[in-house]
């Protein structure tokens, strides 16, 4: 594990130096979880790194895909923001705003910066209001014993907001507003469909007027044309009310779609960082070269003329990573005695386009 | 958050695969139940016997021992028939004495109905305990994963190791003899029902754990944190209710064992002791006359027994079937 | 493999450590002390006095428990006849080791070196039987019976008998049934099983033991004359003087309805349980693929379904050997069976502890035993196992 | 190479189900030429895998039958054909792929037994000459060490690899039909690259017609020569990979498109996507099942269920009733020409 300062990253560095602009920074964060053996009682005997010390920034507004196959550690740092998992080093500040009384008896909003990941109880369930997520498995994500009414107003009893029937009044705008009928409230997930699912899991994040929602491969599991009204809905919400994406998926092409930065994540750390058209025209690193050549595309031309960049083996435990470059083992370019020796760093090679790699090179892939 | 949703995709056609009428978790449960026809009829039977053991002793004259008719016109020295000169003792089955009477000429229906007693609360009490205990201990070891389940899950392995009949015919036969115990205790089915559950929640608290570890890692546990919601209120809005199909199925599982094993051991004479009249304890009764022909008291006494446990059993089939969540009517 | 099996060891020897102490306290508080009975004849004073000495029974109760414990432990004889059955033991464990030292890359060996060690083991035991005269210092009983070892042990043999006789029919009728509902769900035959089942598994093993003997035994005889099965004992008199024919005739006839008793409720459970088995793996993906390779049906049944759906009913039998020792305890009352559930119940109704205190921790070690038979045996079954 | 291999007509397969009857596929004619990758995209529900399962026989009586139609492979009926007889085909000549790798593979049996199990059934082979071919298809797709690698069990292998197997085991007896059902949904974009680019590679070098079900459009761009869409238990439209890619002629199809989110596609506002949810195939809606979602349905479109019919284009069928008069190519995604 590297604990060295990231030279230049951009997200580097404490809560002092965080711009206006930026929402969430993530910094040095590290998540563990242990391997436990024991004949009687378990005991610690090692870990596996599922995040390697990974830092980026998300700015107001805007939509940062994190994308990597599975088992990259690309949930694990969606919960570790969301603080459902601890995080086992590292900071997660966040820019919240709140109501303060002022000396003339009035109240203003103010903003300051907090991380989150050592946050107190109280204050985090305070930032609870602020940050929401929505889970992948829309079968999974909502109680099955629990009304739609329930699973939506969920947040809104937690936190003491409002009446009875106020929360039941803002419970069928919210489903209103995820284009599900109000006329709703009283059903159970069972009687919905999937993508119907999906919606009321995004009315529930929406209950307390979150600024950040984390999206936690939110269309994977939808069927395509579904997928799309889903991928609608989110982009009118951020246009609506402001709201700040981490979309994290392993679909390159709807993190395309969706996200304005693309950050690639490969066994625990962060490869390629870049705007959306830097990353997708003119990818630096070989994996992402590897992961973008491997989507198919939807054109029969266009698919047959390309080349595709075969990756040799399988993804190494994350339990027992490669030394140097983690994706030395089955890197096309990789020089032995370089690669898995020195493990490189999150480098600028222009503008906002951060690349881990020893051997940096622009390939256009399709 | 103005309803102006401008921009909004169109809003699903309300009717689109949704029914007119919302369908509760209740009514899911109720037609399910009721298409299991096995359940439906140990229902009924269930609700018939314990209005039959439990009330029909007060609203008529049937006593516990009822004595043949004519016992008790006649003092006890007239215990043969003065036209035919027949014992009175384990008439068989007639018309006035619908199960016969036993050895010592009482009437063996009102004794049926008595002994169901010790069986069925043996039967309530323990899966009552199991169900408290078994659920508390496995939902603390479940929820709190590290020492606390290390600690629980150690005893429960010890509880499970334990020769259940063995040690259940010692403490049925010495536990009444401890000096120091309360009288309620050493009287028959009380004490084997609060032994039986201390022997029979291990398995319980297992299944509950399971469903724990399983269930707090579910991703609407996850929602419900990320909402802010605490400890309590994610066990008991969130992983409880969706625990609670495999604890009732198992609770009634350990109902069925526990009336079986009060009656082995009023049977071997280690439970409820007579004059008490018991299943185990009459089937004891019948089954040393039966091989002298006197079959009904037996028969009336084991009928009556599996009839219940059978029951008990079938509606633990019907509520698994309609508890079961993967039979959820899935709309993929 | 080892680590797990000596954790699981230590947790056994944990159960037999609380089972032995909840059993003597409880002998001690409920049972009240076994010369209370004497304390009635006013001339047995000195008698008293002196077995209350020899037995200990002033001590304080943990010292009484230790001193019993201590006993328990330790070898009260230990004579071998000859040198052969050294021989013969140092051959055994030379072969064992060979075995496991041995390797051959194919599926069948691991599971054949299994069965060849057990059965080298095995076949020792037996002809060592005769030249070892071996006895635990288990104290002598209470009602003047002797050393409780011999009691034990000798009543054990009737108890194995009977319960491996039910163990084998549970198995032999009990896992075809319900392989043959699954492979048949939900046709007749499936629904008369699964009726069959909750009945035989709701009915208590005294009534069904009671049942046989009154309808198979006594009204058999009585209104067809045929005396076919015996109700008492393992043996009639006279057994001795019979042919080799006529004595296994005899034994089977006095086995059969004791067996049958214990074995109903396990036939039921297995066949539930395998029915249930063999089901998920007829719904499993490998099985659809087994079929798409277009092998016969019966070896897709045979080769493919009954070898994984056989896995997990290792661990039911196991767990089910608890329930066959509680089901002889009642049977063996009810037939006069001289096994060691007679002599357990007995000695309960004479408050005769060292006798009880034995019996519950034979029975305690058998279980224990019997749970790391179960998960060697997985280990050895499911390729897939590998226990940390 | 124009001779028909397999020619499935009208064919429908029903479920039984406690809620009712479920048409799972229900009309469902298609013909696939010798050497032809035939791609079956479609969303869940769509009657994709039931159809292949039909091929297979692999429907299991009572809880779902096979209706009516026909299923030709190479002169033979494969719904009239005896059981032994069908078993010769299956695995032999016609061969299957999963889904989900990890479970379809017997775990108690080495790669090696389950490979050999196969060859000594079709090939009248001993069994050390199916282990020899054993090893040999294993080198074939391209797992290293094959020869060592047949003693392993299945969890000793990675998903991939796994799936690698899976496929070294149906082209093991060289059938000339390879039936692919979601071969790469459950593997990594990576992975997935690795499968295609070997299936392909495989059955261009022996001239294996492939019939490959999936729900990625994407994955069907590369692979196959032709495509049907299905929706709902019927095809809706037919044709070749650029006919349907290019030239949409099935509202649904051309929806379907739109709904893609595409890599090399800068980002566009909004996706063209098909509103509301795919029917429940217990009550399928009258006339054309694609008529509660579709932009451009008139009342003929509640009335009668429209037929697979030829379009101007040679080889291309679609079953819309305005498949004529409409042109999807001049419709954009703001507004449908009603």
């Amino acid at each position: 594990m590297t604990t060295g300062k990231i030279t230049e990253y951009v997200a580097d560095g404490g809560p002092e130096d965080m711009p206006e602009d930026v929402l969430l920074r993530v910094n040095h964060l590290v998540k563990e979880f242990p391997i436990k053996r024991g004949i009687f009682f378990k005991s610690q005997v090692g870990a596996v790194q599922a995040v390697s010390d990974i830092s980026f920034q998300v700015r107001k507004g805007e939509t940062l895909g994190l994308v990597g196959e599975s088992g990259c550690g690309k949930s694990t740092t969606a919960r570790c923001v969301m603080r459902l998992l601890e995080p086992t080093e590292g900071q997660v500040y966040f820019r919240r705003e709140r109501e303060v009384a002022t000396a003339d008896g009035g109240t203003e909003v103010v903003s300051d910066v907090v991380d989150v990941a050592s946050a107190d109880a109280g204050t985090l369930r305070a930032l609870r209001r602020q940050i929401q997520i929505v889970f992948q498995d829309p079968y999974a994500s909502l109680n099955p014993r629990m009304t739609v009414a329930g699973i939506v107003s969920e947040p809104l009893i937690v936190h003491n907001v409002g009446t009875a029937q106020e929360r039941l009044e803002k419970v069928k705008e919210l489903l209103a507003v995820v284009g599900l009928s109000p006329e709703h409230t009283n059903r159970y997930p069972h009687e919905f469909s999937g993508g119907q699912r999906q919606r009321i899991g995004i009315a529930r994040a929406l209950a307390l007027n979150p600024r950040f929602i984390v999206l936690d491969e939110p269309v994977s599991a939808l069927d395509v044309s579904i997928q799309a009204q889903v991928l609608n809905l989110l982009q009118d919400l951020q246009e609506e009310y402001g709201l700040t994406y981490l979309f994290i998926a392993h679909d390159l092409s709807v993190v395309r779609h969706i996200s304005d930065r693309v950050a690639v994540m490969y066994l625990g750390k962060i490869v390629e960082f870049a705007e959306r058209d830097t990353l997708y025209d003119a990818p630096m690193h070989p994996y992402t070269h590897a992961l973008l050549s491997a989507v198919p595309i939807p054109d029969p031309e266009l698919e047959r003329s390309r080349e595709r960049i075969i990756l040799e083996g399988d993804i190494p435990s994350p339990a027992d990573p490669p030394p140097g470059c983690r994706f030395n083992t089955r890197c096309p370019i990789a020089v032995q005695g370089k690669c898995d020796v020195d493990e490189p760093l999150l480098t600028q090679m222009g503008e906002g386009h951060w690349v881990a790699c020893h051997f940096p090179e622009v390939k256009k892939v399709f | 958050m103005s309803n102006g949703a401008s921009g909004i995709d169109e809003s699903i056609d309300a009717a689109e695969g949704i029914s007119a009428e919302p369908v509760t978790q209740w009514d899911l449960f109720r037609t399910r139940l009721a298409r299991h026809k096995q359940a439906r009829i140990a229902a009924i039977f269930l609700a018939l016997l314990f209005a039959i053991v439990f009330v029909a002793p007060f609203v008529t004259c049937a006593e516990r021992d009822a004595y043949c008719g004519k016992l008790l016109e006649h003092p006890a020295t007239q215990l043969r028939d003065p036209e035919n000169g027949l014992l009175l003792v384990q008439n068989p089955p007639s018309t006035t004495r619908p199960f016969g009477t036993d050895d010592i000429g009482r009437d063996v229906l009102s004794r049926v109905i008595h002994g169901g007693r010790a069986s069925l609360t043996v039967g309530l009490t323990t899966g009552l305990l199991v169900a408290t205990v078994g659920t508390i201990v496995g939902a603390l070891a479940g929820y709190y994963p590290g020492a606390v389940d290390q600690v629980l899950m150690r005893i429960v392995d010890v509880i499970l190791g334990l020769p259940l009949l063995p040690v259940a015919i010692v403490f049925g036969s010495l536990v009444p003899q401890i000096p120091v115990l309360p009288a309620f205790l050493k009287e028959g089915a009380w004490v084997i029902a609060f032994l039986l559950g201390i022997l029979l929640w291990g398995g319980l608290a297992r299944i509950v754990r399971a469903e724990f570890l399983s269930l707090r890692e579910k991703e609407f546990v996850e929602a419900a944190r990320a909402a802010g919601s605490n400890d309590r209120r994610i066990i008991f809005r969130h992983i409880l209710p969706n625990a609670m199909s495999p604890i009732i199925v198992a609770t009634t599982l350990v109902v069925g064992t526990a009336i079986i094993i009060e009656a082995a051991l009023s049977f071997l004479g280690f439970g409820v002791r007579p004059p008490t009249p018991t299943w185990g304890g009459m089937s004891a009764a019948g089954a040393r006359v039966a091989t002298k022909g006197f079959w009904w008291e037996f028969l009336a006494s084991s009928s009556a027994l599996v009839a219940t446990v059978l029951a008990v059993n079938f509606m633990g089939d019907g509520l698994r079937d309609a508890l079961d969540p993967t039979q959820t009517i899935e709309r993929k | 493999m080892f680590a797990y099996i000596v954790r699981r060891l230590v947790y056994g020897v944990i159960t037999l450590f609380v089972l032995s102490a909840l059993v003597f306290m409880l002998v001690q508080f409920g049972g009240g002390s076994p010369l209370d009975r004497l304390r009635l004849n006013p001339r047995m004073v000195n008698v008293i006095q002196k077995l209350t000495v020899k037995y200990g029974l002033d001590l304080p109760l943990y010292q009484q428990y230790f001193k019993w414990l201590s006993g328990f432990v330790s070898v009260d004889r230990f004579v071998v006849l000859g040198a052969s059955a050294w021989i013969g033991f140092g051959s055994v464990v030379a072969a064992t080791a060979g075995l496991f030292f041995t390797k051959v890359k194919a599926t069948w060996f691991r599971p054949a070196r299994a069965f060849g060690v057990v059965a080298i083991w095995v076949s020792f035991f037996w002809f060592a039987k005769s030249r070892v005269d071996f006895a635990m210092d288990w104290g002598d009983s209470f009602r003047g019976d002797g050393p409780v070892w011999d009691l034990v042990f000798g009543a054990a043999g009737a108890t194995f008998r009977l319960g491996v006789t039910a163990l084998s029919l549970a198995l032999i009728i009990g896992l075809p049934l319900g392989v043959f509902q699954a492979v048949r769900q939900y046709s007749f035959f499936d629904q008369v099983g699964t009726l069959g089942s909750f009945i035989a598994f709701s009915t208590p093993i005294f009534i069904v033991a009671t049942g046989l003997q009154v309808v198979l035994a006594f009204y058999l005889e009585r209104w067809t004359g045929l005396k076919l099965f015996f109700v008492v004992g393992m043996t009639q008199v006279g057994y001795g003087d019979l042919g080799r024919l006529a004595q296994m005739g005899d034994i089977f006839r006095h086995l059969a309805l004791p067996a049958l008793s214990i074995a109903l409720i396990s036939i039921a459970g297995y066949a539930r349980f395998q029915r249930a088995a063999m089901l998920e793996v007829l719904h499993s993906d490998y099985l659809r693929t087994a079929k798409s390779k277009g092998l016969p049906r019966r070896t897709v049944l045979v080769k493919h379904a009954l070898r994984n759906a056989l896995l997990p009913i290792v661990t039911i039998v196991t767990l089910d050997v608890a329930g066959i020792i509680g089901g002889a305890i009642i049977t063996e009352s009810i037939f006069g069976w001289p096994g060691v559930g007679r002599l357990y119940i007995g000695a309960i109704n004479a408050v005769d502890y060292p006798v009880i205190m034995a019996i519950v921790m034979v029975i305690g070690m058998g279980i224990v035993f019997m749970n790391i038979v179960a998960d060697i045996l997985y280990g050895v079954l499911d390729p897939r196992v590998r226990y940390e | 190479m124009s001779d028909v291999l397999l020619a499935v007509d009208d064919l429908r397969t029903y479920f039984a189900t406690e809620e009712g009857v479920v048409r799972a596929v229900d009309g469902v004619s298609f013909t696939i030429n010798r050497g032809e990758r035939r791609g079956v995209v479609g969303e869940s529900g769509s009657g994709k895998s039931v159809t292949a399962m039909s091929i297979m026989g692999l429907i299991e009586p009572p809880a779902g039958q096979i209706v009516t139609g026909a299923i030709d492979f190479d002169g033979l009926n494969l719904l009239e054909l005896p059981e032994d007889e069908m078993r010769k085909v299956r695995g032999g000549r016609i061969a299957m792929i999963f889904q989900d790798p990890m479970t379809s593979l017997n775990p108690v049996y080495t790669i090696g037994q389950q490979l050999i199990e196969t060859i000594v059934l079709h090939q009248n082979v001993s069994k050390s000459a199916a282990r020899e071919i054993a090893a040999q298809s294993l080198a074939d797709v391209q797992i290293p060490y094959p020869a060592s690698r047949l003693d392993d069990f299945p969890h000793q292998f990675s998903g991939g690899m796994r799936q690698r197997v899976m496929i070294a085991m149906g082209l093991s007896c060289n059938p000339e039909l390879l039936i692919a059902d979601e071969p790469t949904t459950a593997l990594d974009v990576t992975t997935q690259a690795q499968i295609l680019d070997l299936m392909l590679a495989l059955a261009d070098d022996r001239g294996t017609s492939v019939l490959l079900i999936t729900h990625d459009l994407g994955v069907v761009a590369g692979f196959c020569d032709t495509v049907q869409v299905m929706y709902a238990g019927g095809i809706v439209e037919s044709g070749s990979a650029s006919d349907i890619f290019y030239d949409p002629k099935h509202p649904y199809s051309w929806g379907l498109l739109g709904s893609m989110t595409r890599l090399d596609a800068a980002q566009m506002h909004r996706l063209n996507s098909v509103r509301g949810a795919p029917p429940s195939v217990i009550n399928l809606p009258e006339g054309c099942r694609f008529r509660p979602r579709c932009d451009f349905a008139l009342d003929v479109c509640r009335e009668r269920l429209p037929l697979l019919g030829p379009s101007d284009v040679e080889g291309h069928t679609v079953a819309c009733h305005r498949a004529a008069e409409l042109d999807l190519k001049l419709v954009t995604s703001e507004g449908a020409p009603r």
